[in-house]
């Protein structure tokens, strides 16, 4: 097992399966960077850095800079999974999702239920999102609700390097449109990730740890805030069942509902404003498949109903903090 | 353009059917058998027919929300999309999408689309992918003199002129989108396809409601874009033979407009007096495919109506390849 | 009192409204129709019959037919209203937030907050919405949960003439964007509208019925269908206390609350997918402040998680029933 | 043109405000005191300023991602602007827009704007709205050369096009869009203006390093627009001193790019050739503006670092008028 981070992860992901498979192709601003400059192509790729060398490899046929209109991009990479290729399309920022909505709603996730199950569309979409960089209102948000909101699209979040690499090839191995969330705070994280072939399902959450006293189910970057309450909770004796869904569409509702029978407490830590998301939509679907085992209502933790700040301290008033999510543990926890 | 006695034949068999389809779905929806929105080709026939005949299925199109003609053209079964409009388990898409959502990939059809301008970017996506494969295909998006005034449009062209690939952009202006003149809707001092060259697109004009016309100027884009070039776009004139949708007062229309078009403007008439004219054909030839293509539409809507409805239970089918 | 059906409610308090307030404006495709054409302007109004005779008196500057070109139109509504003025601009499909959604998202809904409290932006959004006519995939969509979900945006529902002009006056005369969602099928139905300025607050729900037994909550379409379901309720002597949501941003939390608190259990009616949806949001909201009341588990009346079918039946399949709505009252109602 | 001694010295208070101001932030940002993105706009002020001089603030402007030139330039104080991209209290926007988002709508500048071509249709928004108020007041929208790529910008410019507004469409071509160069990504065999013309909008083309080009060819489409001639555009040549945001490496650039674009096309150091050359004004003036500058960024700076932070309480402040 290599160590790696998850820039690196995704980078030498899309290059083994671009390798292997001569229908992916990539697509999206700057992937290659410095067309029709003096420094000329791959003077500098993407600015996430996860699109390294492909150009040079695989040439610009399969490798393609666009200009800034997403609704092209999204839209030809629709029309390109139609004729069997794998498109890997790049939203820089997931805020891009406004101007490029109609080709993922209406067009890619539609095509297979409108045209009678005779066609797939197996596009990935790579959405950098997320807060914790002081971008600001519009390049700091988690778009994942409204797309998991969305019959006809799957929706991955990787917090591990080795999750990165096995969702990664799974949505490029599948055969629907895959909308691919990195968390721009956590290209860096670390971790084992397995040589060779390795995917990892989707619908499977991840069990972080196992506490037993709540559940606290959790998603991106949220998943090591909720870590870092945990290991506090956990000093006072309070133990925690932590899940990293992974995938919210499908989404792993057993594993979530089997920790709850047995804590009969949850909280739901999600890193976007509260209203219809996703937080809402787990407590709505646990109150209604495990009424009975829950002890307390569940507990959503989310950003308020504003725009994201910039400012710092602000920012950081605005995101799920551990302290918020600890507090809120042990509001369930004395709940009565 | 040398066309045979065949190709003729088959020409004059795609526009007249295309034409009794849509006559015909003029007077069903009077019955109330059919719901929606259905927009009628009628009228356009020319354009789809003479580009369609130089494609072959390795070619994809996208269509609009006025897609039968497109449908018809590009070898959709006539019959399965006539059970599609009546929204029956047999039809092209199972009756999920009815007539605005007909696809068929079979044979290059890759979707009429409710959203105008949601094609074009998907044209060029096609065109990305055939480029691949190497064999000359091309990426088709139609597109109306509304649509061309969408920002996927645009981006679209800007995209194919950028990347080079073998899109090409069909600009099918009949004057109107809905209710609107294209006198006042496209913003330009010239014409539509004068916009595609602003993006470096080599493009092309044509009488749309002549077949011939359309069939030479449309071979002479497709022998460059197929060559390499780069991608193409070709402005038409044309006319719309009925309202924007069914139940349309067409208030819109100047006096006698509609006699007018259908006098002078019908590429039916057009071609059988050119061909029979030319001698190139005679009546007979033409009458005996017009009483088949009555007999197929004929046919298309007794067993449209013949066959059953969508199992409910099917209401949720298709939505993912695999979901678990 | 007039007894009008919504259409004209809405169409006479849009030129009522118009002839007050010379700052109100009014952009779409086809509000005027026939420019350009022989027929020339208002040969034919909107194809919803909403905006006639608008242009004739108030003139092209205030009455504004655009291009198919969603995008520029909420752009241009945005900024007009920077500007003073109070564009209402409609969006022939609210399915069309799909190529327009960046205007309502990150730009009208976020210019209050971003530029500090220091702006306004009285932007009315027409959006015509819902099932119900076979129009498909792309035209039948109920967007309400994907922008309630936005904050700086109001979302507004009228299913009567009267809250029809009540909501849209109010909308008109307040300052923050509204998104007036009108149902194509509802446009016909018929009600006494009061003469004479009159205004509907938002966040206010309308007590449809009182039953007693069992709290139903809906919105739009689903009011009338709820009303159905409740009818056949109240025969079997099973009492309904039926709410129209009205406005579901800001939402009449307490009016829900207090119902469900005497109830005990609650059924939410949502015409649109289940994930995230306006129907988890509220079941989530009641689990959270009324966990000790409710007896039963908030039951969903939602979609399937696909895009809407074509064919008569399938969408009749698809759409929430007054049947279904039964069921899930008798379910509710027989949890123990 | 003609501009007195006063004009010219307001106008290179304006360019030399605008590149000390970004200057400054170079360095400041190594601090790592200001996080998030910022753009920096030095070597575009001739741009900003030729036109905005020309301007009041009944003339509304949208930005870009890249606005604190054009904030300056239209008159928004500099150390509200400075506290602002500080995140503190005090900024222009309480510190919740942060350099992309600045704003003030008494001087008529509706907002810089993260989504790149997000300003376009809101300007012809302003321009529907200037038009009721038959000021001769126009709506701008400044947009980049990787702008003029995105649907948005397209459809405004059809838009105002059709309803003949006085919008103008200002595209400052500093030649790269992030790191991509225009000759890639705009798709034409002419320029930008050149696809504006195509829409039937009448457009100019000016040196963007030149204040005294950008003054006058500006001046002239000015009139025109003020005379209700409908929208215009101008397309502007200029460049960009820094990376595309802070800490970019821009080995995308040419050798010795750089100290190329500094030594030739500086429009600072071509304004202070001109007016000393044609004895306009002393080498003196503008060095007494320059100390002047100088100490009104070092007071910014030192205020803005000086001021408290927002109250985490407002974090969700203003989202609304009136809520409830
Ligand atoms: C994005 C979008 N906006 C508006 C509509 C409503 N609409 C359907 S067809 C149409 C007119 C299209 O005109 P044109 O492109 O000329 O095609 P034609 O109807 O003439 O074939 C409009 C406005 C739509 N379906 N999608
Ligand atoms: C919709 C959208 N797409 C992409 C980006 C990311 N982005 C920010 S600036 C930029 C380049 C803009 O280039 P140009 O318009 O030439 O302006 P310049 O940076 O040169 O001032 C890009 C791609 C964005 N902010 N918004
Ligand atoms: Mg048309
Ligand atoms: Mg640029």
């Amino acid at each position: 097992m290599a160590v790696m981070n998850i820039r690196e992860a995704i980078a030498s992901t899309l290059y083994s399966e671009m390798e292997r498979d001569e229908n992916i192709i990539v697509l999206g601003e700057d992937v290659v960077g410095g067309n029709g400059t003096a420094g000329g192509p791959e003077a500098i790729g993407g600015i996430w850095g996860t699109t390294p060398g492909l150009w040079a490899k695989f040439g610009p046929d399969r490798v393609i800079d666009t200009p800034i209109s997403e609704s092209a991009i999204i839209g030809a990479a629709a029309g390109a999974a139609l004729c069997g290729k794998r498109p890997v399309a790049e939203l820089m920022f997931a805020d891009f999702v406004g101007v490029s909505l109609d080709q993922l709603w209406n067009q890619m996730a539609k095509f297979r239920y409108m045209f009678g199950g005779k066609t797939k569309c197996p596009a990935v979409v790579r959405l950098i999102y997320g807060a914790g960089m002081q971008t600001a209102a519009q390049h700091s948000q988690s778009v994942y609700a409204m797309l998991t909101a969305i019959p006809g699209l799957k929706v991955v979040l990787p917090t591990t390097p080795a999750d990165a690499k096995g969702l990664l090839t799974e949505a490029l191995r599948g055969d629907d449109p895959v909308m691919f969330f990195e968390h721009k705070t956590l290209y860096g994280v670390k971790g084992e990730v397995p040589d060779g072939e390795y995917r990892q399902p989707f619908g499977q959450a991840r069990v972080v740890r196992e506490g037993g006293d709540v559940t606290v189910v959790a998603c991106g970057r949220m998943v090591s805030f909720s870590e870092k309450a945990a290991d506090k909770l956990a000093a006072d004796g309070v133990g925690v069942d932590l899940l990293d869904l992974r995938t919210t569409s499908p989404m792993d509702e057993d594993a979530i509902i089997e920790s709850v029978e047995q804590t009969g407490r949850l909280v739901i830590v999600d890193e976007s404003p509260p209203r219809c998301s996703l937080a809402a939509d787990i407590a709505a679907m646990v109150t209604e498949r495990a009424f009975t085992s829950i002890k307390a209502p569940p507990a959503m933790v989310t950003g308020p109903h504003s725009p994201i700040p910039f400012s710092r301290t602000l920012e950081r008033a605005w995101v799920p903090s551990p302290q918020k999510i600890e507090d809120a543990v042990r509001r369930v926890l004395g709940f009565r | 353009m040398q066309l045979n006695r065949d190709e003729l034949l088959q020409a004059y068999r795609q526009m007249a059917t295309i034409r009794t389809f849509e006559e015909r779905l003029h007077d069903e929806i009077k019955t109330g058998e059919i719901a929606g929105f259905t927009h009628l080709y009628a009228g356009q026939e020319a354009v789809a027919v003479g580009i369609c005949e130089q494609l072959t299925h390795a070619d994809k199109i996208v269509s609009t929300h006025r897609g039968h003609g497109h449908c018809i053209a590009k070898g959709c079964d006539v019959k399965g999309m006539m059970k599609e409009i009546y929204g029956r388990a047999g039809g092209l898409c199972k009756g999920r999408g009815g007539s605005m959502h007909i696809a068929d990939l079979d044979v290059g059809m890759l979707g009429a689309n409710g959203i105008v301008g949601g094609g074009a970017p998907q044209a060029v996506g096609a065109a990305i992918a055939l480029r691949l494969e190497g064999k000359g295909s091309v990426g088709i998006a139609f597109s109306g003199d509304g649509a061309c005034n969408q920002g996927t449009t645009f981006e679209a062209m800007n995209l194919a002129s950028v990347t080079k690939v073998p899109a090409i952009f069909v600009f099918e202006n009949n004057h109107y989108s809905e209710h609107t003149g294209d006198a006042y809707a496209v913003g330009t001092d010239k014409d539509i396809a004068s916009r595609a060259e602003a993006f470096g697109i080599k493009s092309w004009r044509a009488n749309g409601c002549d077949f011939f016309d359309v069939f030479s100027v449309f071979g002479e884009l497709l022998e460059y874009v197929r060559a390499g070039n780069g991608p193409a776009a070709i402005e038409l004139d044309t006319e719309r033979f009925y309202g924007h949708f069914e139940g349309d007062p067409q208030r819109y229309r100047g006096k006698g407009e509609l006699d007018r078009i259908r006098d002078e403007r019908d590429c039916l008439k057009a071609f059988r007096a050119r061909v029979t004219e030319g001698a190139l054909l005679a009546d007979a030839d033409l009458d005996a495919i017009d009483a088949e293509v009555a007999q197929l539409i004929e046919e298309a809507v007794a067993e449209a109506r013949a066959d059953a409805m969508p199992d409910n239970d099917t209401v949720a089918d298709d939505v993912y390849v695999n979901y678990y």
